[in-house]
């Protein structure tokens, strides 16, 4: 039984790979991705990873999907339209008229196909390496949480961690030499629609009362700073898509602030560390429950704050392509 | 190896540009670019003090966390990472120095130059981070850093051909390091660990290890633009602003090249094959060829020098097959590994600091002329000596002529190939170097000559001048340290009695 | 089996019939307006019908509870885009632009 | 079979699914979201071995490392999406032309 | 090894640091750039005669720097060394004054000079080069320097003809590149007369020694311009007269030959060479170029392009002398080395003069020059009897020793060759000789510079006089203890053991 549901899920996730990319319309693109997003999220749960079914619904499917939904208002419908309306107009819109010649086509192919025959034995012969389980199992009561995946997030790999955290932050600045620094452009207004309004109003508390419910429950059991920053970012977004937008109205230094307090806070509590002796995050053990739950709540709040600022800047940049600021 | 000497260095010279990164954004553009510049300098001077520091200690590490391999992560400097670190800081400050002049001389002509200051600092410190990393899976969060990093930079300038190069290099970037990080999936499954050195005891010959090995070692090329996976660092590369393609060419795609090495002589050392090493040798040789001829038949400047750095990552490929030993050969009866691990270090460094000055000297120009094409370069040697010098000179160290950095690493690469008996590398390395001849003279043909009519030149300020030709003339300086710097490389304890014992994959074992 | 089991079932099918009945209608139905309506209300029933049967099936208070703030939460999310989605649409439709379809 | 089994296969076909959608897609949209299935592929290889590890709970370094993986994926398709936006809005191009 | 010293490398110094210097100075102080250069040279002969003093006292000058294990900077003086850098720097300063006459109110001054130590710099370099591995870094250095000069006049003429000169020169420096990794990986570090290493090898190896020999020899003849490799020489006459002059005499064609002249004799050792029988072609490449080279200058207008060939034909004598076995012809071949630096240079002085005073450029504008530059045409007319070989002139010497080592060494062939040159040395330059004094000129041209009450201006006058009575004098003076003959016979004899 769980087998055929395993295998079900398996094909389903193929399949709609196959179809987000062949799919003829762009929405139905994103919209597949967004079932591709929640069928690998299922197929976490099924492995047993909450944690990263949380992080794969929230971050993959839901915050990118909802980036995805958004440039669509740019993309034109069915691709290429532009380029063949004008003309004879003899390919209908469902033909790819700009597809790669045959015969590379059929090498790619090819290729791709013992690529994967290939990759197919070499992990049906993946020896048994044991992993790491015994290691953090043994080292998890030193580690100041109850949670292995986060124990190994914020402590035993906490490097990692705060690399990533830098990396959204390096993504928010890309974003920003691309289209310009378009937060502030914003002007606030109040959402003219009262259902939107209310519901903006009902949502903001209960989100972030659930994100904050994740970040501290991510000490016992999944959750944790990621899944919280989503929800929190989602707030953002609501509120910047339902005419309030945060960032035009907070000061500058203010925003530099939250964007940035998660990663400096981490590395200057790990400098910090060092000046005492030891190493690099090294918590000391009677403290460390506590250090992890102020980095875990700062960096949420970075993260969600990075989010928000990535989708309002990608948000705004069509609205006046030439309109930008010089200075963040 | 936990036994070794514990320094802060490691966490260090990661921590402090990223910190000093972060701090810049609170200021305004002008601050960004103080705060950069002196960032620039601490973390150049941190490289030094640690460079040193390794000179006497030895290899030391820092254990992130506490916790040791392989559950936890540990930042390792040792000889070759010292090496790479004290590159990337020398070409750093000149760079630094360098793109603060340029971008003031242009400041308004786009809004995202402040930028510049904290992505470069972040990339340095993702640059640092990946040389001192001994973790896979760190090596993949690095190798992101820069990737994203690296991407935003080139597509500073906000013109259309820039973004194009841009999101041609970001997919290629991102594929690479999937590619990469699938590899290291199947490892980490195999083997139930990521460190590096673990790995090299562990790590046994088998399906999945070939196949890890087929997909990380294209996915590293990609990011590394080895031929055929070149093809989006010409228009990255030649779009992006001067100092940009400077950094871009001279330090990121050598991080890349750096894990590709550690992999290959530390964890693969026993799965490697006779054929594999071919393979990436083949590639090496097309690409040294394909990308001089290409360069010899581009029309402006910063074509022709970024078609050259696929040129000259080739070379850096074609070290990998003298580094696979065939069975029954121990390391010690090697005698070629010594010359092809000095050339493909002294082929990075020369590379780094000769190419740095060609697109500095490059964005010399445009800035003079307000175009790159070269068929208005006559008689710019007498219009613009320094620039003209500092092209010839790092001219020179491409093509390998002595007493040039280019030609220690080509020497010891020759060298390195007969030793070994490949020799039928030898035509594509010296076949290179006549083609790099071809299109350098060709620039100097057409600086000597008379200008039909002459171009208004706007003024270039003269400290920029000066840092292009330093920088040319440390392609040529590096050689003095030559001796001390291999014997430096070869008594590093974590390659055990020398570098030779490094290609049997026994890094904490050998000693 | 018991009868709260076999309510259970019944109200599992139900809620399925209604999600089939959604899905069918969003494959099938001409314009936005009435995919809206296929998938909103259709959609939102079958969940409830869902939620009811799981939480009988568990019979604690607090997961009765959490399994009715899921659907809550569900039925005013999906209303609000469904209006949102429709008021886009009409307002495209006015302004003459390019139809697009879900 | 092991639940395991299916996934560490399925990951290898999708990450095929991706190479093969960078390579075939057109759209600067599905280049983007090819290189997420990829990931998803990698990373389902990833969590498919922290179960076959499993003890008293699974291994929890490979969930570590997927979030960040995740993360990381989403913040460069993120930086991809807005130059695919930001090229589309200078040109009206959608995918890559010969000359570019 | 040797004690270190640090006086090879400040004779190398000597004329590295005034490049260096004319390089930052601005193009209008000419007075500080003629100082260094004039202090340049200056200072490099000095130090040249005081090294050749302490060497004939038997000390022993060595400067090593470690580049990487077993690849060492060495400079090292020996009696060979020594007699070309005692050629190239007299005939640098001699060609520093002719060039800063020459090129007075010129264009790219600064430039020039710098280039043309830098030029000096690499043939001092090859002179003293202790091994194998500095002797091709100064080798390229050489190529490198000198193409600015090529190219110095900016004209599209002279752009081509620096790429000529490029593709030749870096084509053959790659060939002798592989040939010196080649010769690394096969016998290690080699220092110069350490004949022994490669002897021991000879009967281990010999077709791989043969291929490497092959290697290196056409890598060095392109500079030395032995047929087919000399393309390059006479398309480089573009450049101006100072240079044509450092070209073919003093710098680049030198460096080629000396380094044959190394490569046989202190790489490989004259037993070795013959015992894998490697110089018979280097003798008939050398002797099919020197009739090959005369008998195209027989066909020349261009007064430079003559000489060009000329310096072709010339220049094999060097190789020639090599190639057969022999005290008296290895006197004659390293003899030669001087004896036609000091000719080559006096004739293109000569037609530098020409060119420079009066506009002639071709043989048929030259009728009556004679008249009007007496001291200039005589002086040429002595290197022309050089040339040819009649005593008491230099090249009577060479082309004497020459004959004699192939008559001891039984090469009959050779003394026919050495003849039929001579015949067609006289044949090239005799009328020159003849239209200049003996013809009338067909119209009274007016000089184009300010010449005052010299023929010419002086600074252009003295050099070509003096390189004049120094090819006369070592002619005329060669049995005495000093003179470049005695010298030539010691180095030939200590390689013969004699």
């Amino acid at each position: 039984m769980s087998v055929l549901i395993d295998g079900i899920l398996a094909i389903l996730a193929i399949y709609l790979a196959l179809q987000c990319l062949m799919a003829q319309r762009l929405t139905q693109t994103v919209f597949l991705f967004f079932a591709f997003g929640l069928a690998l999220a299922l197929a976490w749960i099924r492995l047993g990873a909450v944690d990263v079914a949380i992080a794969e619904a929230a971050i993959a499917a839901g915050f990118l999907g909802v980036l995805l939904l958004d440039a669509l208002r740019d993309f034109s419908p069915t691709f290429s339209q532009k380029q063949k309306n004008p003309e004879t107009g003899q390919n209908p819109p469902g033909k790819d008229d700009n597809k790669p010649p045959f015969l590379p086509r059929l090498a790619l192919g090819f290729g791709l196909g013992l690529f994967l025959l290939i990759s197919l034995e070499a992990i049906w012969k993946t020896p048994e390496g044991g992993g790491l389980t015994a290691a953090s199992e043994a080292f998890l009561p030193e580690s100041g949480v109850e949670h292995p995946v986060t124990a190994v997030l914020l402590n035993f790999r906490a490097y990692d961690t705060w690399l990533e955290i830098g990396v959204i932050l390096m993504g928010l600045l890309a974003i920003f030499v691309v289209g310009g620094i378009r937060l502030y452009s914003r002007p606030f207004t109040a959402a003219q629609d009262p259902l939107l309004r209310q519901v903006i109003l009902f949502f903001t508390p209960v989100l972030f009362l659930f994100g904050a419910f994740l970040l501290y429950f991510g000490k016992s059991g999944p959750g944790g700073a990621f899944q919280a920053a989503v929800l929190w970012g989602a707030i953002g977004i609501l509120l910047h898509l339902g005419g309030r937008p945060v960032f035009s109205v907070m000061p500058r230094w203010l925003l530099q602030l939250i964007l940035t307090m998660g990663l400096g806070f981490f590395l200057l509590l790990g400098f910090l560390l060092m000046a005492t002796g030891n190493a690099l995050f090294e918590y000391p053990p009677a403290y460390s429950g506590i250090m992890i739950l102020i980095v875990e709540t700062l960096a949420a709040v970075s993260i969600a704050a990075a989010l928000t600022a990535i989708f309002a800047n990608v948000n705004l940049m069509k609205e006046d392509p030439n309109q930008t600021e010089s200075t963040t | 190896m936990t036994d070794l000497p514990t320094s802060p260095f490691p966490a260090l010279l990661v921590g402090l540009p990223f910190l000093l990164a972060t701090l810049s954004l609170f200021f305004s553009s002008k601050g960004k670019a103080v705060v950069g510049l002196i960032g620039s300098f601490l973390t150049a001077l941190l490289a030094i003090v640690a460079f040193v520091e390794v000179t006497q200690q030895g290899t030391v590490i820092h254990i992130l966390g506490g916790w040791e391999p392989p559950l936890g992560i540990l930042l390792r400097m040792d000889s070759l990472a010292a090496v790479f670190i004290g590159m990337t800081a020398l070409v750093g400050v000149f760079i630094s120095l360098y793109a603060r002049g340029y971008f003031r001389a242009q400041e308004d002509s786009s809004e995202g130059f402040p930028l510049f200051w904290p992505l470069w600092l972040f990339l340095w410190a993702g640059l640092n981070g990946l040389f001192l990393s001994n973790d896979l899976f760190n090596l993949f969060v690095t190798i992101e850093v820069i990737g994203i990093c690296a991407v935003a930079l080139a597509v500073l300038s906000g013109k259309k051909a820039a973004l194009f190069a841009g999101l041609r290099y970001l997919l290629a970037a991102i594929t690479g390091s999937m590619a990469y990080l699938f590899g290291v999936a199947l490892i980490y499954g195999s083997t139930g660990t990521l460190d590096l050195a673990l790995l090299g005891q562990v790590l046994e010959p088998g399906p999945t290890t070939t196949f890890a090995l087929l997909v990380i070692t294209p996915g590293l090329m990609i990011k590394m633009a080895g031929f055929p996976f070149h093809f989006w660092l010409p228009p990255a590369h030649s779009s992006a602003p001067a100092p940009v393609s400077a950094l871009l060419s001279a330090l990121v795609v050598k991080g890349a090249f750096y894990i590709l090495l550690r992999l290959w002589t530390e964890v693969f050392g026993v799965s490697l094959t006779f054929a594999a090493g071919q393979l990436i040798g083949v590639a090496g040789a097309v690409a040294v060829i394909w990308g001089s001829w290409q360069a010899f038949m581009q029309t402006s400047l910063k074509l022709i020098v970024a078609h050259s750095s696929v040129a000259q990552l080739g070379y850096l490929l074609l070290v990998f097959p003298l580094l696979v030993l065939a069975p029954g050969v121990t390391a010690d009866s090697a005698d070629w590994l010594s010359p092809a691990w000095t050339a493909g270090v002294y082929q990075v460094i020369a590379h780094a600091f000769a190419k740095a000055s060609f697109f500095l000297s490059a964005g010399i120009i445009i800035m003079a002329m307000g175009h790159d094409r070269i068929e208005s370069f006559r008689d710019l040697a007498a219009r613009m000596p320094m620039t003209v010098m500092a092209i010839g000179l790092a001219g020179v160290s491409l093509i390998g002529l002595p007493p040039s950095g280019g030609f220690m690493a080509k020497w010891n690469l020759l060298q390195g190939i007969f030793l070994s008996g490949q020799w039928w590398w030898a035509p594509a390395v010296l076949g290179g170097s006549l083609l790099t001849a071809s299109y350098v003279f060709m620039l100097m043909r057409l600086a000597f000559a008379p200008a039909r009519k002459k171009e208004p030149l706007r003024p270039v300020p003269f400290r920029l001048q000066v840092f292009a030709l330093l920088l040319a003339l440390g392609s040529f300086l590096i050689i003095l340290p030559a001796e001390s710097l291999i014997q430096f490389l070869e008594s590093s304890q974590i390659f055990g009695s020398g570098i030779e014992s490094i290609v049997e994959g026994g890094v904490y074992g050998n000693d | 089996m018991t009868i709260k089991e076999v309510i259970t079932v019944i109200l599992l099918l139900v809620g399925c019939f209604f999600f089939l009945a959604g899905t069918l209608g969003v494959l099938r139905f001409p314009d936005i307006f009435s995919r809206l309506h296929a998938l909103t209300k259709a959609d939102n029933l079958g969940l409830g019908f869902i939620a009811a049967g799981m939480a009988l099936h568990i019979a604690s208070p607090l997961a009765a509870l959490k399994i009715f703030f899921i659907w809550f939460f569900t039925l005013l999310a999906s209303s609000t885009s469904c209006y949102l989605i429709a008021r886009f649409q009409k307002e495209q439709d006015q302004s003459g632009n390019r139809k697009e379809g879900g | 079979m092991e639940a395991y089994k299916i996934y560490s296969l399925t990951s290898a076909v999708l990450f095929v699914i991706g190479i093969g959608g960078i390579f075939i897609a057109r759209h600067f949209i599905k280049k983007i979201i090819a290189t997420i299935i990829m990931g998803g592929g990698v990373f389902l290889c990833f969590v498919s071995f922290a179960e076959r590890d499993a003890l008293n709970f699974a291994d929890p370094v490979p969930h570590a490392m997927v979030i960040t993986g995740i993360v990381v994926a989403v913040a460069s398709a993120a930086f991809a999406l807005a130059l695919a936006r930001r090229i589309y809005q200078l040109t009206g191009e959608e995918s890559f032309t010969k000359d570019q | 090894m040797e004690t270190t010293s640090f006086l090879p490398l400040l004779i190398i110094f000597s004329s590295l640091l005034p490049g260096t210097l004319i390089l930052m100075l601005r193009e209008d102080q000419s007075a500080l750039r003629t100082f260094l250069n004039l202090f340049g040279a200056v200072a490099k002969v000095g130090l040249i005669a005081w090294v050749f003093a302490g060497y004939l006292r038997g000390e022993e000058y060595g400067f090593i720097l470690p580049l990487a294990p077993d690849l060492a900077f060495v400079l090292r003086v020996d009696q060979l060394g020594l007699f070309f850098a005692s050629l190239s720097s007299v005939l640098w300063l001699v060609t520093t004054l002719y060039a800063i006459g020459y090129l007075e109110g010129g264009k790219h001054r600064r430039r020039f000079f710098a280039f043309f130590s830098f030029c000096v710099t690499a043939a001092t370099g090859i002179a003293l080069s202790g091994n194998v591995i500095t002797f091709f870094i100064f080798y390229e250095f050489l190529t490198l320097s000198t193409y600015p000069l090529v190219v110095h006049s900016g004209t599209d003429k002279a752009v081509n003809a620096g790429r000529t000169y490029l593709w030749y020169t870096i084509g053959g420096g790659t060939i002798l590149f592989l040939g010196v990794v080649a010769l690394f990986v096969v016998a290690g570090p080699i220092s110069f007369g350490q004949t022994e290493v490669i002897a021991s090898l000879a009967s281990v190896n010999p077709t791989q020694l043969t291929i490497i020999f092959f290697l290196m020899l056409t890598g060095l003849a392109v500079k030395a311009a032995i047929f087919p490799l000399h393309g390059w020489l006479p398309i480089s006459m573009v450049a101006p007269a100072p240079v044509s002059a450092l070209l073919h005499a003093v710098a680049v064609v030198k460096a080629g030959a000396f380094g044959i002249i190394r490569l046989v004799y202190d790489v490989y050792g004259i037993e070795v060479a013959e015992q894998l029988n490697l110089l018979t072609p280097l003798a008939v490449f050398a002797a099919f170029t020197i009739i090959y080279g005369s008998v195209r200058a027989l066909f020349q207008d261009d007064f430079k392009k003559r000489l060009a060939f000329s310096t072709v034909s010339q220049l094999s004598y060097i190789s020639l002398g090599v190639a057969i076995t022999g005290v008296l012809s290895s006197a004659g071949a390293i003899v030669h080395l001087v004896h036609q630096g000091i000719m080559k240079i006096t004739m293109f002085f000569a037609a530098g003069n020409v060119a420079e005073t009066y506009g002639y450029k071709k043989i048929s504008e030259l009728d009556g020059i004679g008249r009007r530059m007496p001291l200039t045409m005589g002086v040429f007319t002595i290197a022309v009897f050089g040339m040819i070989g009649l005593p008491p002139v230099a090249g009577f010497i060479s082309k004497w020793y020459l004959g004699l080592g192939a008559v001891e060494a039984g090469s009959y062939w050779v003394v026919l060759v050495l003849l039929g040159s001579s015949a067609l040395n006289a044949a090239y330059f005799l009328p020159i000789v003849y239209r200049a004094w003996f013809c009338e000129p067909e119209h009274e041209a007016a000089p184009l510079r300010q010449i005052g009450r010299l023929e010419t201006q002086a600074l252009l006058l003295i050099p070509v006089i003096v390189t004049g009575i120094l090819s006369l004098a070592a002619g005329v003076f060669a049995a005495m203890a000093g003179s470049p003959l005695s010298i030539a016979r010691e180095i030939a004899e200590k390689l013969y053991l004699l």
